[in-house]
């Protein structure tokens, strides 16, 4: 039902157009070869020969630190390999975006989803309700999630999959801050003429949190789902350095980078290659989510509609003529 | 320079009401364009000190576009081209000096030289007062507030909605007052005083509410306090008066007058109200697609209308028609053309209806409102700005049946919105019942409510802000459908198509969002959603304050048919006294929360009781018997136009 | 008085919140694979041994009784064993540490003060920065100043503090020695101490949480000054800054306020990756130290802390809502 | 000494003698180490702090250790002689020296002794060195002194003279009465728990300050004599310990001196990665110090899991050391190793059972298992977080030989419980193990004896044997210590034929100290720096 104008002759072009902008372009360029470079990191790594398993101490000198160049950047190891074991650092970066990427899509979801639920229940719903989910918001807050994941890195027995964990923890504990915020912005939206003017047409509650009270959060949440991929690939690292990350040999950008932080000064290019591709990633999807706020935003689709139609003013001439087929509208003064 | 010189003299000599006095705003070739199509065409307008020039026209032609544009408030997607120029009264002598002769052809915008805009600045005589308000260069900071007082459209959505009233108005002082000459004390008096000018009963309170805790009308004057605060040469005024009933009406028009005549404020109002231009402009524009197409002195063109679309106007206007046995002395005045027809058909009909409501006096009414009382509560655990105000309803009770039309109306703030959103159920009242089609609205839930609420149809008064402004206004006119029907997204497309028709919108218009649609297009909107789902009880809050003559008519023909074909119960909240007489079967008369009386439309009329009937009928602009000379028209402000400063 | 029923009806909810992160954090520690006495059991550790160390530590009980008697003596004071050499926690006790050899009160009384240190000044910062770059941000968008911040911030949100942590002590502490390289050092002994060491933690905490607040700040900003009552402001003459400054940016600071009340909320209850990386001990390190030793009662007691204070932030930050925002109500 | 490796407070023979700076220290100065731990017991009941670290600045014992020359004997400290044995060596005499005296002034009697000992009783002191609980005579039932019981196998004759009553003989008692639990408590004091936050001190130091976890700061006690102590030079003036160091942080400190890192010294040992670079840097190098053979580093394999000896065998001729040693830093990381009792214990015998390559032999691995007819599922092993790269090394090692490996990462604390707990739910684990004081009982008992599997000891790989404890209680009870000595060798390669775990290597711990610092000087034993010699230079 929402998309019902959209089929509207004058808006055939627009879904292509609002969603070309250059920060989609490119964020979603980003993110989009960093997805490739999961799928095929097989392939890819095969082309020399490697695996992120296997050690190669030739490479190594007498105190386990890479011989050569930048960490012993080479045409079969191409980002050189990690000291200590000599594994080839760009099959880890290759192989490491499945978990890290899986882990912070997957987990950000699952936040998502159950804090923006959450929070506008809580939001819409005064009283009792909001009273209760607030309050297990507090519950979560309060509760210490490293701590926890500390904890079920010791129950839970090690045959359950160490990235679902991780996805699992990082997903249950991140949605209260989502829900908080959303909680906040639902509270004021509620407080909209359009929200009231929903509720007087008989609208169910379902159908005001979509589509009423969705689209007024989705800017605030899109940036907020944007910093939280990257946000919680650094917590997957930032869990690593405290130990209880993914378990080796699964590579991960975030154990990582946590082993590679003491190596800053004696191999830095062991640290920068992972670093660098959590930066990009991260890059990827704030770009990516810059331009899709801005895609939804209507007021930025006006603006962009503005530069567009002075460049396809031609295609405008075409069109107006389906446009005009709509039967005109009466009554604009009598005497045209 | 000129030709730039003769356009002047022609527009400023027309009549000799001006008195040959040179206009304080020139705006010539004024053109603007919304992504390359544009939308309004070489305006060109004079404002004159002392004087207040009336922007009429139908709705959507660009007066509000065009008005904004002077002090550059239009949105930032408006290209603008041509010039306006600002220049001030001191050196007005040597332009009365050349003014000579009278002009009587309609300066029509096509006419003047397209190469006047860029000259004016360079003016010999006036150059060092002569600002070119469209130059980047202009100094918008002066301009605005201080040069040029701006009120805008919509009042409900114009203020910041986390400060008080008072701090913003006080801040609008604060601008253009040097230094820190204002103590905090002189400046709240100098706020509270304003608001007393306005006509806000309760100025203390009004200055400590937050926008959401005020209604309309009263967001309306305060918005004309704040515009006026700083004593700008120049005041736009974009319907300013839609919100305010008939009184409140009468006195900001007044207020507006006598300070032009007070303060030499040059005053363009923009406003759809031909009643209105006609007791208070001096000069009139019609505007038409964008264009000027008519344009002179008021009693001129009323009495001389040029164009086809001015005479429609003028006849469009519905007509206070009070029964003879009225005290009223002007109720006499027949309009001059053909709705008398239409009027006294309308008057039969309400006869008939009254003759059936005494027949179905036992049958349930469709709405039976009983001894409902409400009092806001006090927000928040730290606004306590309501704290004094009395409750905002007070033992309320009346009926409508089904078929029928009860118009509510009443001052500005006396409570007819939250009457309609208790009807509603919005709110809810502290004591007594509303009952809907035989069941407590109160008391229903979940689905019940949305069941039974899917029968009501709700035109919101603040209509810019009742619409998702992230969807497409098709969209918003759609969304009870896809609420309460099964149909399928083409059949929905048509009914959206065949609505926007019926309010008098292009329907191309539907993949506009509302940001992009002028005041009357959004209400029509709003109405064509109300009406969607062919509602029993429609809720219509002051649905046509927007609406120029043309399209108000339009919609209240709808109102009639349909009202016709579903015999739907209709609660209509408006000020406008003909408006009542044209639509409803029986009106209420509410003043500060309490029905003051209440019956049949011909008879409150033709009778009241109230005094405060007596005066919203006294107050109620009525074109008299043309052509009228202005003097005696006006004669009640004679005594305020002699008080110059 | 409104207000004080509300502040009285959330802090009673907040006694529930807190007994059930007592609850669970009780029974997550039952459901380790062991007893935490084996730990201070000694080497070598004979059974006889590990008994009487159990039952002075009261883990022999089963966990509801263990918790029962930590809930008690958060009212009534609690004792371990007997005799002379019997340990007294006085009420309000948060639990013993028998690793450390205090009173869990004391020991986060010890260590408040150098993560309310770290986290205030941090906050102070950051919200300053984030808040200061996100308008900028936000007026100059689409310029070449938005795409630089933009960049920048995607740097500090994809960075782990400890990354930027170690990073900064390398370079400001080692290659261009301006800062200490981590410590903590009380205000009440050394002001300009007490500056110097917090500086480079304030900073590198500023940096990253900054990141999130220019996005939201920037997108928010947007959203309220297309707002009518922008225009509104310009009709009345104002100055852009008062515009962008006291209307938009009012608006647009809610929910950042919401943002802001939690971080620095559970920031005051440790910032474990920063204590860690710039040694310095407090609450954060506590909670981590404590959980690496299996130190029950300083877990729970410094999460209750902590809790506490995160909910003191909701309840503040709510409050704060309702005062910014005229038209929601709390106590509703 | 200990599971782990890391107490920085620990305990180990060897080659070379490992002096840093030639320069002797002066008198003056403050001394800072920096440690990455959270808590320092200074409880003689409670810690289990080596006689040559942190405790023995603060508290004297009867005996102590003196290392010179690389050598470490045990010698006379508050007593005059390392004890007299008597009933065949379950009766051991000490006399106190004279005019010694507490940091309060009061003179330190042998009731003093007594007292501190009967503490370590107390169930409210748990958790320190307990070798002499299961030792001395009627002790099982003993629960300290606070209730008024006294533990009649220590007798006090006089104010100077101390009588130990033992089990059976024990001929390492000298050694014993070296550890902490020796310590003087005056008596009647230390009731309270918090006693070791400010403990009454009769070494060179006492404490000026203490806030646990974070701070502590010893300044010189008025009350102790040179001329009593043969062992402690007692350099600076005041040694302050910070806690709670992030130690990449700290070992950069020291190297580049900023900070105060030059009048620094590092508690634990290198990491990784700042001994790759210091190595590389002359400067840096110079302030490098690593032991010699010092903790056993080995595979534990979980006996009770896999009991299977094939498959025991093909883990150890799977293992790739080599692998191993680099991931742990390379050569400066330790020798392989093939026996259990480490190089430097008395009665150590050389030996090899297995001649298994240093990087393994996986063929062979994969041979043995075919013969068995075994298929061995994935073991899980449970590491701890500074292990991680070893782990990996050894997992791909195994896998070669189709021995798959699953590697749980634990925090330290969940990781002591997981593998010293009654329920050991874990196949393989990566320990190290240096005793607590120079004797092969200390080398051996914790990690074989079957009365050390679970209730928080040692015995990782669950090994259990009548025999191998037969011969252990007849070694123990040896007091000759040639005799004896015989008896551990003949002990340790009895073990290795079980393979109970996989010797890796014997570890060579690498410490760093400022460049001011001197007398920071490894000994045999232990394999860590010696405290009790180190000072400031001047400038
Ligand atoms: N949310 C609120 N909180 C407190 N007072 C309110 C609130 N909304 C309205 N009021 C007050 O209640 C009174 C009635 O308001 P209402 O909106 O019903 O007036 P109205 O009759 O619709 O006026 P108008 O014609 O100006 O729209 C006014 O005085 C208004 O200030
Ligand atoms: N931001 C915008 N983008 C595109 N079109 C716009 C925009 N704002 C206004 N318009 C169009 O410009 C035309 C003139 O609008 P304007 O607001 O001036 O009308 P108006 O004369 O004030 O009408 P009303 O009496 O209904 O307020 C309308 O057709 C409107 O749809
Ligand atoms: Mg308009
Ligand atoms: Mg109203």
């Amino acid at each position: 039902m929402s998309h019902l104008l959209r089929r509207h002759p004058t808006h055939s072009r627009r879904p292509r157009s609002r969603f070309a902008s250059p920060s989609i372009l490119w964020g979603g360029g980003i993110v989009l070869f960093f997805v490739l470079l999961a799928l095929f990191a097989g392939p890819l790594t095969a082309l020399t020969g490697n695996d992120p398993y296997s050690e190669h101490r030739s490479l190594l000198g007498p105190r386990s630190v890479p011989l050569g160049f930048g960490g012993g950047i080479s045409p079969s190891h191409w980002f050189g390999v990690t000291p200590l074991r000599g594994v080839d650092l760009f099959s880890i970066i290759a192989y490491g975006t499945r978990v890290s990427l899986g882990i912070g899509l997957a987990s950000t979801l699952i936040s998502v989803v159950i804090g923006v639920a959450i929070g506008l229940i809580a939001g819409y719903f005064p009283g009792v309700t909001d009273a209760i989910l607030s309050r297990t918001m507090d519950v979560f807050f309060g509760f210490p999630f490293l701590i926890f994941a500390i904890a079920l890195s010791a129950i839970v027995p090690d045959s359950f999959p160490r990235p679902l964990l991780l996805i699992l923890v990082l997903g249950f504990f991140g949605w209260p801050s989502i829900a908080r915020l959303i909680r906040g912005q639902t509270l004021t939206l509620t407080h909209r003429g359009y929200t009231s003017a929903a509720q007087v047409m008989g609208a169910s509650s379902t159908h005001i949190l979509l589509n009423e009270i969705m689209p007024g959060l989705l800017p605030l949440l899109i940036v907020r789902l944007t910093l939280s991929i990257p946000g919680r690939i650094a917590a997957e690292a930032s869990l690593s350095f405290l130990g209880v990350g993914i378990n080796p040999p699964t590579p991960s950008w975030g154990r990582t980078i946590s082993d590679a932080v003491a190596w800053a000064l004696v191999d830095p290019m062991y640290l920068i290659f992972p670093g660098l591709a959590l930066f990009l990633v991260t890059f990827g999807f704030n770009l990516l989510g810059d331009g899709l706020s801005d895609a939804l935003d209507p007021k930025a689709v006006i603006r962009a509609e503005m530069t567009e139609t002075a460049e396809t003013s031609k295609t405008t001439a075409t069109e107006s003529s389906t446009r005009n087929s709509a039967p005109a509208v009466v009554q604009q003064g009598g005497n045209r | 320079m000129p030709s730039q010189t003769q356009a002047l003299m022609k527009a400023s000599t027309e009549d000799e009401t001006w008195k040959g006095e040179h206009p304080i705003i020139r705006v010539d070739n004024l053109s603007v364009s919304f992504h390359s199509s544009p939308v309004t065409h070489n305006i060109s307008l004079r404002l004159f000190p002392g004087r207040l020039t009336a922007l009429v026209g139908e709705s959507g032609s660009g007066k509000s576009v065009t008005s904004m544009a002077l002090p550059r408030l239009d949105p930032p997607t408006a290209r603008v081209s041509g010039s306006a120029v600002y220049q001030s009264a001191i050196s007005h002598e040597h332009a009365t000096a050349q003014t000579t002769k009278t002009d009587q052809q309609p300066h029509i915008s096509s006419d003047s030289s397209k190469s006047s805009g860029s000259n004016t600045t360079h003016s010999s005589d006036q150059s060092s007062d002569s600002i070119d308000l469209l130059s980047p260069n202009a100094p918008v900071r002066t301009i605005r507030g201080g040069l040029i007082g701006t009120v805008f459209q919509e009042p409900m959505a114009v203020f910041d909605p986390l400060p008080t009233i008072g701090h913003q108005i006080e801040e609008a002082l604060e601008f253009h007052t040097p230094g820190r000459s204002l103590s905090r004390a002189e400046k709240k008096q100098k706020v509270l005083d304003q608001l007393r000018e306005v006509g806000l009963p309760d100025p203390q309170r009004i200055w400590a509410s937050r926008p959401h805790e005020l209604s309309g009308g009263q967001l309306q004057r305060a918005m004309i306090a704040m515009a006026i605060i700083n004593r700008p040469r120049v005041l736009i005024a974009d319907e300013p008066t839609t919100a305010l009933d008939v009184t409140t009406q009468k006195g900001i028009l007044a207020l507006l007058t006598r300070l032009a005549h007070r303060r030499q404020l040059a005053i363009l109002l923009i406003t759809h109200d031909m009643g209105v231009v006609w007791e208070s402009a001096d000069y009139v524009y019609v505007m038409q697609h964008g264009r000027i197409v008519e344009q002179g002195p008021t009693r001129q063109l009323f009495e001389h209308p040029q164009q086809a679309y001015t005479r429609e106007l003028l006849a469009a206007v519905p007509r206070l028609t009070i029964p003879a046995t009225t005290p009223v002395t002007t109720s006499a005045t027949i309009p001059v053309t053909a709705s008398t027809e239409h009027a006294s058909a309308h008057a039969h009909v309400s006869r008939e209806t009254m003759a059936e409501k005494t027949e179905s006096e036992k049958t349930s009414a469709l709405v039976e409102v009983s001894h409902v009382s409400f009092t806001y509560p006090c927000h928040g655990l730290f606004h306590r700005s309501s704290r004094g105000s009395g409750p905002a309803l007070t033992d309320i009770s009346f009926r409508i049946d089904a078929g029928k039309t009860l118009a509510l109306v009443g001052e500005s703030g006396a409570g007819k919105t939250t009457l309609a959103q208790i009807l509603s159920a919005q709110l809810h009242p502290q004591s007594g019942s509303v009952l809907i089609n035989g069941q407590n609205i109160e008391h229903l839930k979940g689905s019940a409510l949305r069941q039974a609420r899917s029968h009501i149809g709700y035109v919101f008064q603040n209509s810019a802000s009742a619409l998702v402004p992230t969807r497409t206004v098709g969209w918003s006119i759609a969304e009870p459908l896809t609420i309460h029907t099964n149909l399928n997204s083409s059949a929905i497309r048509d009914r959206v198509t065949a609505l926007m028709k019926d309010v008098g919108l292009n329907p191309a218009l539907a993949s506009r969002y509302p940001s992009q649609l002028s005041g009357g297009q959004q209400q029509r909107v709003g109405i064509a959603r109300a009406l969607a789902l062919h509602p029993r009880l429609l809720i219509a809050d002051e649905p046509t304050s927007s609406l120029d003559v043309t399209a108000q008519k339009r919609v209240l023909d709808l109102f009639h048919r349909l009202q016709n074909e579903y015999s739907y119960a209709c609660l209509f909240i408006t000020h406008d006294l003909g408006i009542v007489q044209e639509i409803a079967d029986d009106v209420a008369v509410i003043l500060h929360g309490t029905i003051m009386e209440q019956g049949p439309v011909d008879s409150v009329l033709a009778h009241p009781h109230a005094d405060y009937t007596r005066t919203l009928l006294d107050a109620s602009p009525h074109i008299g018997v043309l052509p009228q000379p202005p003097h005696t028209s006006h004669s009640s402000h004679a005594s305020a136009d002699d008080e110059r400063e | 008085m409104r207000m004080f029923d509300y502040i009285l009806r959330r802090l009673i909810s907040s006694l529930l919140v807190i007994l059930i992160i007592a609850v669970t954090l009780f029974l997550i520690f039952y459901m380790f694979p062991s007893n935490p006495a084996q730990l201070s059991c000694g080497k070598p550790c004979s059974p006889e041994q590990l008994r009487r160390v159990s039952a002075f530590m009261g883990t022999d009980q089963p966990w509801y009784a263990q918790l029962g008697a930590y809930l008690l003596g958060i009212f009534a004071g609690r004792t371990f064993g007997t005799g002379a050499s019997a340990v007294v926690c006085a009420a309000p006790c948060l639990g013993y540490s028998f690793r450390l050899n205090e009173p869990v009160t004391t020991l986060i009384a010890e260590r408040f003060p150098v993560t309310a240190s770290i986290a205030v000044g941090a906050a102070v910062l950051w919200i300053i920065i984030g808040v200061g770059t996100g308008v900028l941000a936000a007026v100059k968008r689409n310029t070449w100043v938005d795409r630089l911040l933009m960049a920048l911030s995607a740097i500090g949100i994809s960075s782990p503090s400890y990354l930027i942590g170690l990073l900064a002590i390398i370079v400001f502490a080692f290659e261009l020695p301006v800062f200490p390289s981590g410590g903590y050092v009380p205000f009440s002994r050394n002001p300009a101490g007490w500056f110097s060491h917090l500086l480079l933690p304030w900073l590198v905490l500023a940096l990253i949480n900054a990141a999130s607040y220019t996005r939201i700040t920037r997108t928010q900003m947007i959203g309220e000054m297309e707002q009518d009552y922008i225009r509104t402001e310009r009709s009345k003459g104002a100055p852009e800054s008062v515009v962008v400054g006291r209307h938009a940016l009012r608006n647009a600071l809610l929910p950042v306020m919401t943002m802001f009340g939690l971080d620095l909320g559970s920031l005051l209850g440790g910032a474990v990756l920063t204590e860690r990386v710039f040694s310095m001990q407090g609450l954060g390190m506590l909670l981590l130290d404590s959980v690496t030793n299996l130190d029950l009662q300083v877990l729970v007691g410094s999460t209750l802390f902590a809790a506490a204070l995160v909910i003191v932030a909701n309840l503040v930050v709510d409050i704060c809502y309702s005062f910014l925002d005229p038209r929601v109500t709390v106590g509703r | 000494g200990s599971r782990t490796s890391q107490t920085g407070i620990g305990a180990s023979p060897s080659s070379s003698p490992n002096t840093s700076a030639s320069a002797t220290p002066m008198k003056g100065g403050t001394l800072t180490v920096l440690t990455s731990q959270s808590s320092l017991s200074l409880d003689p009941a409670t810690s289990q702090s080596l006689p040559t670290t942190t405790t023995g600045l603060v508290h004297r014992r009867l005996t102590t250790w003196k290392i010179s020359h690389g050598k470490t004997t045990v010698v006379p400290d508050l007593a005059t002689t390392t004890g007299t044995p008597s009933d065949h060596g379950a009766v051991w005499t000490f006399h106190l020296k004279k005019g010694l005296r507490f940091s309060n002034g009061k003179p330190i009697t042998s009731q003093d002794v007594k007292w501190g000992i009967e503490r370590s009783f107390s169930d409210t002191f748990t958790g320190g060195l307990s070798y002499h609980k299961q030792l001395l005579a009627g002790a099982a039932n003993y629960h300290g002194p606070f209730s008024g019981q006294q533990l009649n196998s220590i007798e006090t004759p006089n104010d100077s003279t101390i009588i130990f009553h033992l089990n059976s003989p024990f001929g390492a008692w000298p050694w014993v009465a070296s550890l902490i639990s020796f310590a003087p408590v005056p008596r009647g004091d230390g009731t309270q728990k918090s006693y070791g936050n400010h403990p009454v001190t009769s070494g060179p130091y006492q404490v000026q300050s203490n806030s646990p976890g974070r701070e502590l700061v010893l300044t010189r006690n008025p009350y102790w004599k040179a001329s009593t102590d043969s062992v402690r030079k007692a350099y600076p003036n005041r040694i302050v310990y910070r806690m709670g160091q992030d130690d990449t942080v700290a070992a950069q400190q020291i190297m580049q001196g900023v900070n105060g890192g030059d009048t620094s010294i590092l508690g634990e040992f290198v990491p990784p990665a700042q001994l790759a670079q210091a190595q590389a840097n002359p400067q840096y190098s110079q302030l490098l110090v690593t032991s010699g053979d010092g903790a056993l580093e080995y595979i534990a394999i979980n006996t009770r899991h896999i009991r299977n000896l094939a498959v025991r065998q093909a883990i150890l001729w799977a293992t790739d050391r080599a692998g191993y040693r680099t991931a742990a830093g390379g050569a400066i990381a330790g020798n392989y190793a093939t026996t259990l009792i480490t190089p430097g214990i008395a009665g150590r015998q050389k030996y090899d059972l297995y001649h298994v390559p240093t990087g393994g032999d996986p063929a062979r691995a994969r041979a043995i298992l075919k013969r068995a007819h075994v298929t061995v599922p994935t073991l899980k092993m449970v590491i701890q977080q500074n292990k991680t790269e070893q782990a990996s090394a050894i997992q791909s090692s195994l896998k070669k030989a189709g021995i798959n490996v699953r590697i749980q990462v634990l925090d330290s604390g969940v990781y002591s419980d997981t593998v010293t707990n009654n329920q050991g739910n874990y196949d393989l684990t990566i320990a190290s193990w240096q005793p607590d004081f120079p004797d092969a009982y200390a080398n051996l008992a914790p990690l074989f004896s079957s009365s050390m599997i679970g209730n928080g000891n040692q015995n990782m790989s669950r090994y259990s044997n009548r025999a191998v404890d037969a011969l252990m209680t007849q070694a123990t009870q040896t007091v000759d210590q040639k005799a004896a000595g015989k008896l551990w060798a003949q002990a340790d390669q009895r073990i290795m034929h079980d393979i109970p775990v996989v010797p890796l290597i014997y570890s060579h711990n690498t410490f760093i100290h400022g460049s001011r610092v001197a007398g920071f000087d490894i000994g045999n034993f232990p394999a860590y720096p010696d405290y009790l010699t180190m000072g400031l230079t001047r400038d």
